[in-house]
């Protein structure tokens, strides 16, 4: 795999993984258990479709096969997204919403800090405002998952039970591919081991006080979704999610 | 009149505002908290139609505005329920009275959003209506509630001119469909966007009392008008029409003629018969009942904190 | 409007509403409350969407702008779609199910009872077929609606809510418009006088026997199906149905 | 051995059907018990992984396959219960132990369906392995549930020609998308078919005395060569490769060579660690949960009707 093949698969795991969490906040709107939930989740959201964009321009550049950010977003299939298969598992209940945030903040939040200081420079800008933003996010989920776990008997039973069932996708986010150990030689991508070893604090740290149990490190993880093999939510999540697009192929502005 | 009332109502003709901490009539009180939480209700039950739409943007950009939009109506809703609570009144119970049928929302929220060009149109005709009653209230006698509307307005003035920018991109330079959508979008909203001011000044009983007390400061009809005679030039340019025949300037008056609202629709959307009430109500009653756990939650944790901290 | 315009309408709602109801059932594959349940839906869907391609190929030849029975089913969007509003409200439980099933079988079937003896061969020939079907569906809904409405103290609760709830779709089953009426005048479609005569007898016979309460004859109710203004769960229903279609119009083979 | 016991093991031999009513070794009532209701549980579990495309189907004509095929399964696993029943099993409970995850089905269900071809695949190469070890239960020594084999035996064909043509129209009439489509199913679903057959016949401890009292008539590894020698031509046919670099045509001894299936991966499925276990129990058991007042219902009312024609 050459450096720019690498970055590029890499770049659409960013973009794709913002896209997806956010489009399963947006299925939230109106439905969440406060009104200060639905503005802080909207809230979210917001980044990381924002965040997305960046990503995916840049990577439609580096791409330039006459693809924009939209057509990158809304005309690829499942097997050609390359987001994280945590982002694409459904919102349930509150519980696993907020797990499935926390796992996935723990590991966006290092992965950005590491990428403010990447070679390449585009990333390291782009990455900067986004920490800002995630730093939040994860200040936020962890909040929850301690409220949950450390709250009622009944939001201790669904938060042990979220992190029960979100577990065997954590091994996806924090186990090196090739190409993430490309972007890691190249000074691009953060130091694979030096994520998995902050990720792993910083979540025993936090499900600790939260009198919480994580799943077992040697635990089996589902994993497929960095080179596009998906749950089979996420083709449901397309079909909605790019609907406009499709059905209404000739439309080039909206 | 009682030497208060007296005071109260001297105030209120000499536009000073009236804050929390004054003596005011409770009819005064009541009309208000029912005002304002009828308003932050719309603000909330307003987010569902649109809500409808976040999840199937057609591009980044466009989800991006929908759901800054979204999250600026749920701050409008923390915001106005802030300022009725300052009346004394308790959130949860305004929201129960919601959720069983008792409270009111703008009506035009249980009509469905039924193509991409309704977030448009929402935004313009909407908002549109909204503003011209806001701005209005930015003048209303209850400092915390005049607050508000300076704030909500400006935020609404911007999603308002956005939406219209979605009509107008798309009839510019859409293709047919897209430009049939814009005016199967206006078709359906037009009218439930002029029933948004409410029914003949005649036949509000309550407006007279509010217009004294200056919470209301202009009538259903005169905002109506207003409405149609800034929204009729936008429509013109749009190149679009209203599903109004009778819709023709009026040089005589300055204004523009528009034929009768359909009552009957708008006091049977009133009366829970709208395509959507029971839709809307129930997403809403559900995300409160299912999340009581949530909220419990955190009052827990919170009081363990609270202790913790006093035993250390 | 000619005949042929009203015919290529009415054919169009005829096909929909059989296709929508038939997405429906299809929706509870493997979900059903037992594994009787799950052979009969899938039988009832399957007969509906065979009725719906009837339909579909006929109305296709007569629309003649090339489309297929196929690219009339996967290629319209919502506000193209005729069916009936009854036909596209959610599963939810199965109470809500039946009765929805009920309140359309009863529609269905005379309609289709009348429709064999169309003067049009055609379409007489297809409802002969379908009315078979249908005569078994309404057996089978209006046994389940007397089994939930004289069952337990919990379904009839369950299935007098389902009656309010689908209460005010049932208007647009039985109310002509100027479509039904050149159908009727032509000899083609049903009587529409006889036709909801029919519907209100039967179906009040069935939920007395059931003793559940009807709605109101003269109940506000909600209609558009016919001329595509929809509700808002049709524009979700076909963003799935039609994903395939959309997503790869080059195939022409599946 | 016990005169019954004789009296069984000579008829077993003799090619003698075994029927509900005759004596038959407890454990051999056991195994028969497992087995079928394993099979049933199967047919069920199947049922999700194509319901994951029939609301999805690209065609009236494929759908309508589909939704066939689906209703086939849901026959097969009635059939299949009802088989077992006659050993004095109760389906209720068979059920609720699949349920608590203490009973197994096919493993090939806990794996995804992620595109259109998977539908062809399933077809083609799960309906086909399972053919492979349906031709032979045939013969079993338990009558119903040879009988109950017959019958599905002849829908299986239709299924699996059907999935086959699936993949043969993809390949001969598709774009590059859909072929690629094709392969990439085959890809995922060729090693997980291998494994259908279950482990070596030196790991499979209970396979010696199911083949002395003719519950099986063949070897997992017998079985599985069977399939690999029938479908690798069909492949070769279709234009497609199997991932695995090892198949080949070996002359000497007439079948293909292949190589090594990961056991660590069967096992892991086999344990609840595969890519769906978790979603197809949950789908199952909330299906019959959520449905418990839909059988009480049934119940009641079939009680009430009882009792009125005995009162008329």
């Amino acid at each position: 795999m050459t450096q720019t093949e690498a970055l590029k698969e890499y770049l659409l795991r960013l973009a794709d993984s913002d896209m997806i969490l956010g489009q399963r906040l947006c299925e939230l709107c109106g439905k969440a258990p406060a009104l200060e939930e639905e503005m802080a989740l909207m809230n979210v959201a917001l980044d990381l479709v924002g965040q997305a964009r960046n990503w995916y321009e840049y990577a439609a550049e580096l791409i330039d096969d006459g693809r924009d950010a939209d057509k990158l977003a809304f005309r690829r299939d499942a097997h050609e997204y390359r987001n994280l298969l945590m982002t694409e598992q459904p919102n349930e209940d509150y519980a696993v919403t907020m797990g499935r945030q926390f796992f996935f903040d723990v590991y966006h939040y290092f992965t950005l800090k590491s990428l403010t200081e990447s070679s390449d420079e585009r990333i390291a800008g782009i990455a900067a405002k986004a920490l800002k933003e995630v730093t939040y996010h994860l200040r936020r989920s962890s909040e929850w998952v301690k409220r949950f776990g450390d709250g009622t008997e009944e939001s201790h039973r669904r938060m042990q039970d979220a992190v029960d069932i979100l577990w065997r996708f954590t091994g996806e986010l924090i186990t090196p591919d090739d190409t993430d150990r490309v972007m890691a030689e190249a000074g691009i991508g953060p130091d694979t081991d030096q994520l998995a070893k902050d990720w792993r604090g910083m979540v025993n740290e936090v499900l600790t006080q939260a009198t919480l149990t994580p799943g077992a490190e040697d635990a089996w993880m589902y994993m497929g979704g960095k080179h596009g093999e998906h749950t089979e939510h996420l083709g449901f999540i397309l079909a909605e999610m790019q609907f406009l697009q499709r059905a209404y192929p000739d439309a080039t502005t909206w | 009149m009682s030497p208060e009332e007296r005071d109260f109502q001297e105030k209120v003709d000499a536009e000073t505002k009236i804050e929390p901490k004054n003596w005011m009539p409770e009819g005064y009180r009541k009309t208000l908290i029912r005002q304002i939480s009828q308003h932050a209700h719309s603000e909330v039950v307003g987010m569902l139609p649109e809500g409808n739409w976040v999840t199937r943007a057609p591009t980044l950009k466009r989800k991006l505005q929908l759901m800054a939009k979204i999250q600026d109506e749920a701050g409008h809703g923390l915001y106005l329920y802030s300022a009725m609570e300052t009346l004394g009144a308790d959130r949860d119970e305004e929201i129960e009275k919601l959720h069983q049928g008792k409270a009111k929302y703008s009506s035009i929220f249980n009509y469905p959003t039924l193509n991409w060009a309704d977030m448009g149109a929402v935004g313009w005709l909407v908002d549109g209506a909204a503003i011209v009653n806001q701005v209005v209230l930015q003048r209303t006698s209850y400092g915390p509630y005049s607050r508000a509307m300076i704030r909500i307005c400006k935020e609404e003035s911007f999603h308002q001119r956005q939406g219209y920018q979605i009509l107008l991109d798309m009839m510019r330079e859409g293709t047919e469909e897209q430009k049939a959508m814009v005016q199967d979008a206006i078709n359906r909203l037009w009218w439930p966007a002029l029933m948004m001011f409410g029914p003949h000044d005649d036949e509000s009983p309550n407006s007279q009392q509010s217009m004294a007390w200056k919470i209301k400061r202009k009538s259903n009809d005169e905002l109506r008008q207003m409405f149609i005679d800034q929204t009729v030039p936008q429509l013109e340019f749009l190149g679009c029409t209203a599903p109004d025949p009778d819709l023709k300037w009026n040089e005589e008056t300055g204004h523009y003629d528009f034929g009768e609202i359909n009552w009957q629709e708008f006091y049977d959307v009133l009366k829970g018969n709208g395509p959507c009430n029971r839709e809307r109500i129930k997403t809403r009653k559900n995300a409160i009942d299912e999340g009581a756990w949530v909220r419990e939650a955190a009052v827990a944790y919170a009081e363990k904190q609270k202790q913790r901290a006093q035993a250390a």
